[in-house]
Parts: structure tokens; C-alpha cells; sequence
């Protein structure tokens, strides 16, 4: 058990707590906060799993821009009556169950591997941005467009509405 | 020279489409002119009826057409002397039936002569159909037309007993839909001819059988299908439930005479002392139930399962009295169910009730509409002068020569009982018919009708019109049946000998 | 040998039977036009439309009887063996079946034609007069003659089926007349109950028919005869087919089992009980009977159980008519107990003694009928003989031909009743089959029969009036039309005797008509020795019984006393149990009705039908709706329900596949 | 050492946590969360593998991934404002409109 092992563990644990946390927090800000804290340690698994640009990018895009819009969101709507009492819909047993047994299926299915110390290959700025712009262009130039159709769509959801206030 | 088949099955359509060109207002018109129709198509088929030989028992009057030649289905068409008595009926009946519905229907007049037209079609289709994929089109065509005319033009609780009866007789032809694939995946052709050479192994031939024979129980009304048919009559207008009782029901008996025996000697076989059973079951049931009917319409329905009770036991026989016998009681019920249900059709236009027990004292409120009465009634039950004592006369022998020949070998007395059940059955058709009679037209007159705002009038002249040629019908066949039943009897004996 | 003119023997009742149809049918149609043509006032119209239909029915039969005289003659003149016929048209040919419309006028049918005709158009004659005021006159002469068509069918019939056909007919147009006043329900109901009960007794005909044609593949009587002879058919089919037969015949003749409708077939009016209750129609059993006779000799178990059923009919209607009061009842369980005697003689081996005594029979008991419509008609509708009495010197022939008839029926020597009834009560000691028993039965049923009938006489006619005054006053004697009906019948009855004049009085030199015309006809058993020695003795004993009935009737019933009533005390129960006719009829509606609409309605209707066979038609649609509905909470419109779906569809569908790799 | 089966679990029970916070929590923001933390759950799969076969298709589908949630919360945001103005609560159950 190298130190590098164990702290894979204690960030899986982490995530995990985290993960927890979000799924019984009372208050949605909680559930907010905790699922940041599970981005947070995704991005440093990330970092170790080399793959520092998608850390930062989890960090900058995930964490930073989407959670913060989230947040901003939940702290806007956050209506009184909620009942905070009873988050839960009525089949919360039956949920876990199926999920537990999800679980346990999908995880005797799954071939056992632990990993060596494989040759490492540095997911830096520089080579993933060639690989990107070379053959990935057509998916960069779809992921944009997708971006554009994703305005256009929020701009016509929202757009009706300001006059009727 | 011109086909007359092919005429007298595309006629009624043509009728139907000049019907259309007419304006919807205009109810005279439209009833002249569909009158005027359904006698021309009986006049045709008279001239076939005329013009068919005796002699030669296989199909005549052929018309063939390659109608999907990559199936191999060619739209053949045939009569032959049962498919001829039939055809005959039907025409016969339809004027009369077109008659009776003058200035009865104002709801949607044309649209009502029209789906009679097509009823007519697919009732001489399915007669005169030589190839099975054409009688199934003509069967099922047969179910619209009855639907919307029970649906639309019933009586209050009508959507219940349409819906029911298109459903049961559909369950039915879906089976027999699936038993129609096997053979032709099977058998290649569709023919009846070359269909009725084929010997099939026993088995697929008990299943293609119990397919095909539920269809046709289903349609006859055996015993244990025939909740639909008191439902449906008493539901439809009185042109729906003689076509239904004078016709329809002969489609099922055709059915089994033309399709189920031929087809399948061994299962029919193996299945007849059941078959049978039913049917004395259904003679005796019947007749019973009819004695504590309390509307009148229900109670010539199932007097009608009873009469088909007759002509199923003449039918699973199988020797020469008794498929004559069933042949003419098809003829025989067609012409007393229609005139009685024309009768009770008058009675409810001008009293709008069809229970029993609001009618007593008719025959002095209106004479000529009891003698009628009478007269269509004895021939219901039979009368030896009357055409429905032939025919069931006629069935008895044949049960007893086949109870006969079982007694030489099975050596047990069981075997009568088929033919005493059927003759008792004679006494409880008097029992019921006669309770009836006493019911409405003896005794002091009710006291609703005596007072009753509504004026009493007797048959009128165009009433007695429609019902003249079906007395002189019954008296006819009546006295003199050979002429009918000479057309058919070579057929029936070549049917016979080739189930043998 | 063929000769077209049987046919007119039908033919002309078969046109009064339209004439007359026509006339009643369009009855009001033709007051409308008349009205309007000719200013017929409506009394005018029905005058003149009775009129011509009592004409049309009275000339048609009269013709149809002159007809029948005339080739009467003819037959007599021809050799013994021959008989003519005539075919008229083809009915049902089908295999083996070969059915015409054939009519064979033998030596047998031509006694039968002559007493149709004959007492039919007397009873027509006397109709006319006694329906005189009612509306439905042409109706009645159209069912009348109608009758006359389907009895005369019935004996002319060349086979079996050609019978059946004026058998059935004969039971319609009886049940036609019965229920005539069809307003007054008693009567329709007891008209539906004749032709029921007849219609069980046809079934038991065609079945009969029907094994006939089972074993011998033909109908015609004749063929039937040689062919029963030749072939070597076990007897126990024939005796079953004979006794089908019987049984028929015990419902046409009302014999034990069914007789139960004749008693009430007296709703009808008067000449119809006698036309068609009393002379022809119940003979039609006797008439087939005799017809078939060599199949009946070929059956000796049939033959005892025709005698036994026959001598019991007698005994058992004659105890029954001793206490009833509607004088038409107590002359319909004369009729019953009379046709005992008929079967009883065709039971022992003497059809002729049947024919015969159906013959006589017909002459004195249309005679009873019509004098009891006389009375009735002058009492005005009275007819419990207990509120009677003392007509004698009101009505003077109908008591003096009431006299006549009753001396017939009882058996006083010169009368024909003696003669028929005392060959028959020979027959019934002497002959093979016959026994001392059967002979005892008849002889008590001959005693019966004098004692009710002058019982009936001496309440009507003698004695003190017991009807109201102003009734009293009001009896009148009968028309002329029905008085020389009554003096003509009353004739015949006394004469008809000497066609068959008994071996006994051979001395006479005068031959026994009635024998030598049926011999080549019927079979019959001829006495035996000691039957030979037996019948002065039976003779002596037969007018015995006459004379002994006419004493104790006197005694009870001649003089005023009080005998009756306290005979009555004292037998109380049997006198119940007579009077009440020994609660047939309710054991019949108890046994058969009762059960019979229990179950048509409770349990064939009811539970089967509409509980089971419909129900489950309908638990299928009702099935189908109760399932939608259920599977409707499903869709409450919660979107996490619809994600949880999704996820145990997931779920299953993982499992299967993973499970159908292994 | 890369214990690539415990990341693999990892992700997979993120992804489950994800599933029941969708199934289970009332509150449509705590869902949309839920949402979030199942994608993450599949980058993380993707990078562990990317690691274990040393290229780098597995880093751009994570981005790919990444553009894909950035639009998919700006939407979901947008349509819960015009929910949140109509029945003005976050509940889920207050939306049953599509009930028969």
C-alpha cells in the first residue's frame, strides 16, 4: 500500500461522504455546498489521475460557472413554503433498495483490475490541445455550435415573459 | 351472355351508389326507387332459379376473375342447388323488407336503404362465393351494414347489444380467419373445389374443424353462443331483425354445410354425436326459455334457436332426408321468423311497447292482423300443411334412419333420443307459440289499448301486400315441396357421397 | 282404381271453407264498401253475409256427403277386393321416402266418408239455427267446413303421412272452435290445452310413423300390410311402433293419459262438442287403429295393453260422468268411457264391433249433444242440470228424441246401442284375447252408462223446475232447423242397430250388413267356442244392466226424495273424489306445468342464461374495464414516478439478459 | 498504485447517489444537482480509464461532457424560472398537470 494508493482511497471515500451528504442535506444550499466540496475533490482525483487540464477545466467550468449558478438560483427561489420537513418523495425505500441492488449487480460484473505503474502520458495543455484542433476539430466545431443552439434556446424560453410581469 | 352471379351479387352495390346521387329529403323517391331495385335482383335471380338444371348438382352459373394473381386468389363465384334456395330467400326477402320500412324510417332515410343494399351484397357474396378468401370478404362486409343498422336505427338499449354482437361474431371470424391462412399457407388454394379432394391428417383437420365450426356456431346461434341473438333482435328495427333472423342466421348453417363437412370429413366424424348433442340441447333450451319470455321479440329470437336447432340436427346427420330436411327448415325459419318479426314490428310502430303483458284482446282490436298472426305461427310450429311441418318432418327422419343405423351396431336405445328430444321439441314450439297467441289476442281487450288515445287501425293494404307471398310461400312449400327441393337434392346427394 | 272423383269429395268443403275464409276476413272492408256503394245498413250486410255463409256452409258439405253416396254405390258394385284411389300430386320425394297426396276409398273409409259427411251436415244444418245471432257466423262455418276437409283428409289419407296431416288438422280446427269466443280467456285456454295435449299424442304418431318407415322404408297402408306379413321384423319393434301409435290415438280419442282436454274441449259451442267431440274427430284413433289392424294382430302385447287401456277409459269416465252437474261434462265422460269400449273391442280382436259401435255411437251421441244444446239454447246459457228440470212439456221433441237417444246409448234392445255395445261386450268375454275380467269391467262401465245417463235424463226433463221462474217462463222449443235435426238423428239412432244385427238373431234372415262390408277389410278374431256358447247369455246380461240402471236412477233421482243427498253424506270421500274427477287435472298441472315453467324460469332462464351463459359474455367487457381502470393510478403525473418506472424496467430487463447469457 | 476497481466503484456509487438525489429529493434543484453529480461521476470514469490506457480520447469526451452540462443547466434553469412564476414552488409534486 504505496501513500499514492491510500490517497486515491481517501478522496473515493470523500466523494462518496460527499456524495452522501448532498442526498440528505435538508436545506438545498447544503445539498449545493456539499455536491462543490464533491467537485473539489474530483478535480484534485483528476489531477493525480493526469489529467491536469480537466481538473482545471472541472474546476473553472463545473465548479466554478455551473455550481455558482446553481447556488445563485437556489438562493433566488428559495421560497418559504418548502416544507423542509419531508424532502422526500414517498418511495424513498423502494429507491434505495433498487439502487443497492444495482450495485451489487453492476459491481460482480465488473472484471477485477488493480493498475501498474503504466507508462504515464501527460495530458498537458499543449498535446491535448493539438489532438483537439486536428482530428477532434469536427466535435470542437459541433460542440460550438451546440453552445450557440443552447442560447438561442434559453433566450426563446425566457424571452416571452418579460412583458407579462 | 352476361353472368347472372356476378349481376345479382354487384346489383344491390350499383343501387346503393344511385341511392347516393338522390336527395337526402326526399323520402318517397328513395323508397320507390330502392323498392324498384330489390325486385329487379329478385327478378334476376329468379330467372337463375328458373334457368338452373337439376340435373347437373356441381356449380353453375360459374364467374371467375383473377382478382390477386400473386396469390393465386381468383374472385370465383358459383351457385349450386343449396347456394341457389338461399340466394333465393335472400331476394325474396328484401323487397319485403324494403317494403315494411316505408315510411317508418326518418332518421337518415337514404343512408338506411343504402346499407341494406349492402347487407343484400354481402349476402349473396357469401352464398354464391366459390372461393374461400371471397367468402370471408362477403362474411365480414356483412358485419358493417348490421352494425349501423342496429346501432343507429335500435331501439333504446341498442349500443349495448350492436357492439356485443359485432364483437362475438368477429371473435368468431377471427378464428376462422387463422384456420383460412393455414390452409391456404398449407394447402396452397382456396378453392372449395379442390379443397374438398384434400385429405388433411386427423389432427390439423379436428383443429381447422373446431376453428371453422366455432365461427359458424357462433353465427347459427349453437347452444352455448347464442346470447348475442336475443340482444340483437330485440335491439334491431324490425328491417334489421329479419334480415338477421331471415337471413344471417343461414349463414352459419351454410357455413357448415358448405365449408365445415366437406372440408374436414374425419374431424366432423369424430366431433358429430357432440355437435349433436348441442343441437337437440339448443331445440329443447330454446323452446323452454321461450316460455317465460315477457317480450315478445326475445321470444321469437330464441324460438329462432330452436327452429336452428332443427336444422343443425338435420345438418350433422348427414344422410339424405336429413340435410334436405335442414336445407328447406332454413327456408322454412326464413320465411315464418321474417313474417313474425315483420308482425311484431307493425305492433310496435303503432303501440311502441313489445311486452307481452300490455297487449291482451288484439284479435278483436284488429282481425286480420291476428289471422295473419295465426297463420305465420302455425307455420312456426309446424303445421302439416304449413311449409315448417316439411322441413322438420323431414329432419326426423333423418335423425331417426341415423339413430337407426347406430342401433344396429351400438345395440343401446340411447341412440333415439336425439329424434324423441326433436319431436318433443314439436310439442313445446305448439306450447310456447300458442301461450303467446292466447297472451295477446284472446281474452277481453286491454284496457290501456281500449282507451289508449291511439287510434286502432287494422293492416293496411300495403302491409297485407308484403305479407301475401309469404303465406302463399308457406302454403306452397307447404303442399308442394318437391319443386324446391328437387333443385337441391342432387346437390345434397353429391355432397354426401363425396363425406362418405 | 283411379278415379278423379274422390277429390270433389274434398274439394267442395275446401271451397266453403274459402267462400266462407273471404267472406269472414275482409268482413268489415266489405261492410265499409257496401256502406258506400249500396247504402247497406250494417244489420243488412251481417243478415244477408250470415245468410250466404250458412247457405255455403250447409251446400258444401251436404254436396261433399252426396258425393260421398254416390261413390258409396259405386264401391258396392265392384268386386269386394277392389277400392278406388286416386293420386293427386307428389309431396316429398326424397331416397326412400315417397309421399303423395294419394286417397284410397275402401270398404273401411267409405263408412267413416258416410258418417263425416252425414252427421256433419246435419250438425251444419242445426248450426245454422243455433248460431243464429252471433257476429262470427262465416268465421265459424269457414272452421267448420275446414273440419270437414282435414277429417275427411284424415279417412281418405293413403298413407301414413297424408293421416297425419288431417290428424293435425283436425286437432287445429278443434282448437279453432273450442277457443271460438276467443274473448272469454276460460275458453281460449282450454282450446291451447286440446291442442296440446294432441300435439303430445302426434308425437307419439310420428315416432310411430317413423319407426314404421325405420323397418319398412314405406307409409302406404297398403304396402304396409303385405310387407308387416312377409318380412321377419322381431315383433318387439312392432309392438313398439304400434303402441307410438296407441299412444297418438290416446290422445286424438282422448283415452287415459290424455284425456283430460274433452271435459274441457265443452267450451266450444254446442254442434261443435257434437260434430267434432262426440262423432268424428275422437273417432279418428279408433278409425287408425282399425285401419292398421294387421299391424296391431302382428303386436299381441299392444293388443292387451289397447284392451286393458280401453276397458279402464270406460270404467273410469263412466264412474266420473255419475256425479257431475254441466250436462256438456257428463256427455264428454259418456264420450270418454264410450270410446273405451271402441279400444276395448279393437283391444280384443273385434274391430268391426268398433267400427260399428263408432258408427251407432256417432248416430245417438251427436243426437245427446244437439238436444243438450237445444235445452241450453232454450234455458238461455243454463247448463247445470241441477238448476233444470221439468222441460218435458216445454220442449216436446227434444225430450222425445232426448228419449230416443238416451234408450241407444244404454242399450235397450231394439235400439242401435244394444247392438254395437252387446257385440263388443261378446267380443270382450269371447273372443282370444278377451277375458273374463275385461268382459266384468265392461259390463259394471255398461251399467255406469244407463245409470248416469237417465240420471242426467230424469234431472232435466222430469221432476219439478228448479230453475227460476222467469227462466221457467222463458224456455222455448228450438227452431225448426234444429228440431228436424234432432227427429232425423233421433231416427238413425234407432234404426242404425239393424245394419249389424247380432249372429243371435239369424233367424231373421236378415244379413249382418255391416260384417260382410269390413270383412275383406280387417282382420278379426272370430269367437271362440265357448265365446260361442257365452253371448245369448252376455245378451241377457247387457239388457240386465240397462233395465238396472234405469231402476236405480228412478229410485235416486225419479221420485222426490232425499236417497241422493244422504247417499252422497254417506260416501262423502268417494263422492269428492268423483266429483273433483279424481284430481287429474291438478296431478297433471302439479307434475307437469308446475315443474315445466319452474324450470323454463328459474333455473333454464335465470341461472343458466342470463346468470351464466350472458354473464360471462359480459365479464369480459366488464374484465377489460376493471383492468384500465386499475392501471390508470398509475399515471398520477409525478415525474419520479415515471423515473422509477423507467429504472425497475431497467432493472428487469438487465436481469433477464444477464441471466439468458448464462 | 492506481486502484482503478475502487474508482470504478466510486463512480459508480457517485452515479447512484445521483440517481436516487433525482429519484428521491422533492426539491427540483436538489434534482438538477442530483443530475450534476452523475455527470461527474462519468467523467471520473472516463479520466480513470484514459489513465489505465495511457490516451487521451478519455480527456476529450470529458470536455465534451463538461460543454454538454454547462448548456444543459443553463436550460434546466431557464425552464424552472417559468415553472418557479407559475405555481411559485420548487416541489415536484406541485407539477402534476400531465395527470389523465
Amino acid at each position: 500500500m504505496t501513500p499514492l494508493t491510500l490517497i486515491y482511497y481517501i478522496l473515493g471515500i470523500l466523494t462518496i461522504i460527499g456524495g452522501f451528504s448532498m442526498l440528505f442535506a435538508k436545506h438545498p444550499m447544503r445539498a449545493a455546498l456539499s455536491l462543490l466540496f464533491v467537485m473539489f475533490i474530483l478535480a484534485v482525483l483528476y489531477a493525480l489521475l493526469a489529467a491536469p487540464v480537466i481538473a482545471v477545466l472541472q474546476i473553472i467550468i463545473y465548479s466554478g460557472a455551473i455550481m455558482t449558478l446553481i447556488v445563485f438560483i437556489v438562493t433566488l427561489l428559495d421560497s418559504k413554503e418548502d416544507d423542509l420537513r419531508k424532502p422526500y418523495t414517498k418511495c424513498v425505500y423502494l429507491v434505495t433498495f433498487l439502487m443497492f441492488l444495482l450495485l451489487l449487480v453492476t459491481m460482480n460484473l465488473l472484471p477485477p483490475a488493480t493498475f501498474g505503474n503504466a507508462p504515464m502520458v501527460d495530458g498537458n495543455i499543449g498535446a491535448l490541445s493539438k489532438e483537439l484542433l486536428t482530428n477532434y476539430v469536427f466535435h470542437f466545431e459541433l460542440a460550438s455550435v451546440l453552445l450557440l443552439v443552447g442560447i438561442i434556446g434559453i433566450s426563446i424560453i425566457r424571452a416571452g415573459r418579460g412583458e407579462k410581469q | 351472355m352476361i353472368n347472372f352471379t356476378m349481376l345479382i351479387v354487384i346489383l344491390p352495390l350499383i343501387a346503393g351508389l344511385i341511392l347516393t346521387v338522390l336527395p337526402k329529403k326526399n323520402e318517397k323517391a328513395i323508397e320507390w326507387t330502392s323498392l324498384i331495385f330489390s325486385l329487379l335482383i329478385f327478378i334476376i335471380s329468379l330467372q337463375i332459379f328458373l334457368g338452373f338444371d337439376e340435373a347437373n348438382p356441381n356449380y353453375q352459373y360459374t364467374f371467375s376473375f383473377p382478382w390477386i394473381p400473386q396469390w393465386g386468389i381468383n374472385f370465383s363465384l358459383g351457385i349450386d342447388g343449396i347456394s341457389l334456395l338461399l340466394i333465393i330467400l335472400t331476394t325474396f326477402l328484401m323487397p319485403i323488407v324494403i317494403l315494411s320500412s316505408w315510411k317508418h324510417i326518418h332518421k337518415l332515410t337514404r343512408e338506411y336503404y343504402i346499407l341494406l343494399f349492402i347487407l343484400e351484397t354481402a349476402m349473396i357474396g357469401t352464398f354464391a362465393a366459390t372461393n374461400l378468401f371471397v367468402f370471408f370478404i362477403f362474411w365480414e362486409m356483412m358485419l358493417i351494414p348490421m352494425f349501423l343498422i342496429i346501432g343507429i336505427w335500435g331501439s333504446d338499449e341498442r349500443i349495448y347489444a350492436t357492439v356485443k354482437f359485432i364483437l362475438y361474431t368477429a371473435f368468431g371470424s377471427f378464428m376462422m380467419l387463422a384456420a383460412i391462412i393455414y390452409l391456404y399457407t398449407h394447402v396452397g388454394t382456396l378453392e372449395f373445389q379442390d379443397l374438398g379432394t384434400i385429405r388433411l391428417d386427423p389432427t390439423t383437420q379436428l383443429y381447422l374443424f373446431l376453428a371453422f365450426a366455432l365461427a359458424f356456431a357462433i353465427k347459427v346461434p349453437m347452444f352455448p353462443f347464442h346470447t348475442w341473438l336475443p340482444a340483437a333482435h330485440v335491439e334491431a328495427p324490425t328491417a334489421g331483425s329479419v334480415i338477421l333472423a331471415g337471413v344471417l342466421l343461414k349463414m352459419g348453417t351454410y357455413g357448415f354445410i358448405r365449408l365445415a363437412i366437406p372440408l374436414f370429413p374425419d374431424a366432423v366424424m369424430q366431433c358429430m354425436p357432440y355437435l349433436i348433442a348441442l343441437s337437440v340441447v339448443a331445440i329443447i333450451y330454446g323452446a323452454l326459455v321461450c316460455l317465460v319470455q315477457t317480450d315478445i321479440k326475445k321470444l321469437i329470437a330464441y324460438s329462432s334457436i330452436s327452429h336452428l336447432g332443427y336444422v343443425m340436427l338435420g345438418l350433422l346427420v348427414l344422410n339424405q332426408y336429413g340435410v334436405e330436411g335442414s336445407v328447406l327448415q332454413m327456408v322454412n325459419h326464413g320465411i315464418s321468423s321474417a313474417g313474425l318479426f315483420l308482425l311484431v314490428g307493425i305492433l310496435y310502430q303503432r303501440y311502441h311497447t313489445r311486452e307481452i303483458a300490455s297487449y291482451s284482446g288484439m284479435a278483436q282490436v284488429m282481425p286480420k292482423y291476428a289471422t295473419i298472426f295465426m297463420i305465420i305461427a302455425l307455420s312456426s310450429i309446424g303445421l302439416p300443411v304449413t311449409n315448417g311441418f316439411v322441413g322438420e318432418f323431414l329432419v326426423l327422419v333423418g335423425a331417426f334412419q341415423y339413430s337407426r343405423d347406430f342401433y344396429e351396431v351400438s345395440r343401446n336405445i340411447l341412440t333415439f333420443l336425439p329424434a324423441i328430444f326433436a319431436s318433443l321439441g314439436m310439442v313445446l314450439s305448439a306450447l310456447y307459440m300458442l301461450s303467446l297467441v292466447e297472451k295477446v289476442f284472446f281474452g277481453k281487450v286491454h284496457e290501456k289499448i281500449a282507451r289508449g288515445h291511439i287510434p286502432h287501425k287494422d293492416l293496411t293494404h300495403r302491409e297485407l301486400l308484403y305479407f301475401l307471398p309469404l303465406i302463399v310461400l308457406i302454403f306452397w312449400i307447404g303442399v308442394y315441396p318437391h319443386y324446391f327441393l328437387n333443385k337441391a337434392s342432387g346437390t345434397i346427394a353429391l355432397l354426401i357421397a363425396t363425406f362418405k | 282404381m283411379q278415379t278423379q272423383g274422390l277429390v270433389y269429395i274434398l274439394l267442395f268443403p275446401l271451397i266453403g271453407t274459402f267462400i266462407n275464409g273471404f267472406l269472414s276476413f275482409f268482413r268489415n272492408d266489405l261492410k265499409t264498401y257496401f256502406k258506400k256503394n249500396f247504402q247497406w245498413s250494417a244489420e243488412k250486410f251481417s243478415y244477408t253475409t250470415n245468410r250466404i255463409s250458412a247457405i255455403v256452409g250447409v251446400l258444401a258439405v251436404t254436396l261433399s256427403f252426396l258425393c260421398g253416396v254416390w261413390y258409396f254405390f259405386e264401391l258396392l258394385n265392384l268386386s269386394s277386393e277392389n277400392a278406388l284411389s286416386y293420386t293427386l300430386l307428389r309431396w316429398i320425394h326424397t331416397g326412400a321416402l315417397d309421399l303423395e297426396f294419394s286417397f284410397y276409398f275402401d270398404h273401411l273409409s267409405s263408412i267413416m266418408v258416410l258418417v263425416v259427411t252425414g252427421v256433419g251436415s246435419l250438425i251444419h244444418l242445426y248450426s245454422v239455427g243455433y248460431m243464429h245471432g252471433d257476429p262470427g257466423v262465416s268465421r265459424y262455418f269457414a272452421y267448420l267446413n275446414l273440419f270437414i276437409v282435414a277429417m275427411l283428409m284424415l279417412v281418405l289419407g293413403n298413407n301414413l303421412l297424408v293421416m297425419f296431416i288431417g290428424w293435425e288438422g283436425v286437432g287445429l280446427v278443434s282448437y279453432l272452435l273450442i277457443s271460438f269466443w276467443y274473448s272469454d280467456i276460460d275458453k281460449a285456454k282450454a282450446g291451447k290445452k286440446a291442442f296440446i295435449v294432441n300435439r303430445m299424442g302426434d308425437v307419439g304418431f310420428v315416432l310411430g310413423a317413423l319407426l314404421l318407415f325405420a323397418l319398412f322404408n314405406t307409409m302406404n297402408f297398403s304396402e304396409l300390410t303385405q310387407s308387416i306379413e312377409q318380412s321377419a321384423v322381431p315383433v318387439g319393434y312392432i309392438t313398439c311402433a304400434a303402441l307410438l301409435l296407441f299412444f297418438g290415438a290416446c290422445g286424438k280419442s282422448a283415452q287415459i293419459p290424455l284425456y283430460v282436454w274433452l271435459p274441457d274441449a265443452m267450451a266450444g259451442p254446442t254442434p261443435v262438442s257434437a260434430l267434432i267431440h262426440a262423432a268424428t274427430m275422437v273417432t279418428a284413433g279408433v278409425y287408425m287403429v282399425v285401419r292398421l289392424s294387421p299391424l296391431y294382430f302382428a303386436a299381441p302385447y299392444a293388443m292387451n295393453v289397447i284392451a286393458i287401456i280401453g276397458a279402464a277409459t270406460a270404467l273410469f269416465a263412466a264412474t266420473i260422468g255419475l256425479v257431475q252437474k254441466d250436462i256438456k261434462k257428463i256427455l264428454a265422460y259418456s264420450t270418454i268411457s264410450q270410446l273405451g269400449f271402441m279400444f276395448l273391442a279393437c283391444g280384443v280382436g273385434a274391430p268391426i264391433a268398433a267400427i260399428f259401435h263408432l258408427v251407432t255411437h256417432a248416430f245417438f251421441k251427436a243426437c245427446l249433444f244437439l238436444g243438450a244444446g237445444s235445452v241450453i239454447h232454450g234455458m238461455g246459457g243454463e247448463q247445470d242440470i241441477t238448476r233444470m228440470g221439468g222441460l218435458k212439456h216445454k220442449m216436446p221433441v227434444t225430450f222425445w228424441t232426448f228419449l230416443i237417444a238416451i234408450l241407444a246409448i244404454s242399450g235397450f234392445p231394439p235400439f242401435s246401442g244394444f247392438m254395437s255395445k252387446d257385440e263388443i261386450l261378446v267380443a270382450a268375454f269371447g273372443t282370444e284375447y278377451g277375458s273374463m275380467a275385461l268382459g266384468i269391467i265392461a259390463v259394471i262401465a255398461a251399467l255406469f252408462t244407463s245409470l248416469y245417463m237417465f240420471r242426467l235424463f230424469y234431472l232435466t226433463f222430469l221432476g219439478d223446475n228448479r230453475s227460476g221462474h222467469k227462466v221457467y217462463e222463458h224456455v222455448h222449443e228450438s227452431p225448426g232447423a234444429m228440431t228436424s235435426v234432432l227427429i232425423i238423428l233421433a231416427g238413425l239412432a234407432m234404426i242404425g242397430g239393424f245394419i249389424g244385427i247380432p249372429h243371435l238373431f239369424s233367424f231373421l234372415a236378415f244379413p249382418n250388413l255391416i260384417e260382410e262390408w269390413l270383412e275383406p277389410v280387417v282382420i278379426s278374431f272370430p269367437l271362440t267356442r265357448h265365446g260361442e256358447t257365452l253371448s245369448p247369455l252376455i245378451m241377457l246380461v247387457s239388457v240386465g244392466m240397462a233395465f238396472l240402471g234405469l231402476l236405480i236412477a228412478y229410485i235416486f233421482y225419479g221420485r222426490k226424495n232425499t236417497y241422493a243427498e244422504n247417499l252422497r253424506s254417506l260416501f262423502q270421500t268417494t263422492y269428492q273424489l268423483l266429483w273433483h274427477k279424481y284430481f287429474v287435472d291438478e296431478i297433471y298441472h302439479k307434475l307437469i306445468v308446475r315443474p315445466l315453467y319452474f324450470i323454463s324460469e328459474r333455473i333454464l332462464f335465470n341461472t343458466i342464461e342470463k346468470g351464466g351463459i350472458d354473464w360471462s359474455v359480459d365479464f369480459a367487457g366488464r374484465f377489460s374495464k376493471t383492468i384500465s381502470r386499475k392501471s390508470l393510478k398509475l399515471q398520477q403525473g409525478d415525474i419520479q414516478y415515471y423515473l422509477l418506472y423507467m429504472i425497475i424496467g431497467l432493472i428487469i430487463m438487465s436481469v433477464v439478459i444477464l441471466w439468458w447469457v448464462q | 498504485m492506481i486502484p482503478i476497481d475502487f474508482l470504478v466503484m466510486v463512480s459508480l456509487t457517485l452515479f447512484l447517489l445521483g440517481a436516487t438525489t433525482v429519484l428521491v429529493r422533492r426539491n427540483i434543484l436538489v434534482m438538477l444537482m442530483g443530475l450534476e453529480l452523475m455527470l461527474n461521476a462519468a467523467v471520473l470514469l472516463f479520466i480513470v480509464y484514459s489513465r489505465v490506457h495511457a490516451n487521451l480520447t478519455g480527456h476529450f469526451f470529458a470536455l465534451f461532457i463538461f460543454v454538454v452540462a454547462a448548456i444543459e443547466v443553463g436550460l434546466i434553469i431557464a425552464i424552472i424560472l417559468n415553472l418557479f412564476k407559475q405555481k411559485r414552488s420548487l416541489l415536484t409534486s406541485s407539477y402534476t398537470s400531465m395527470k389523465e
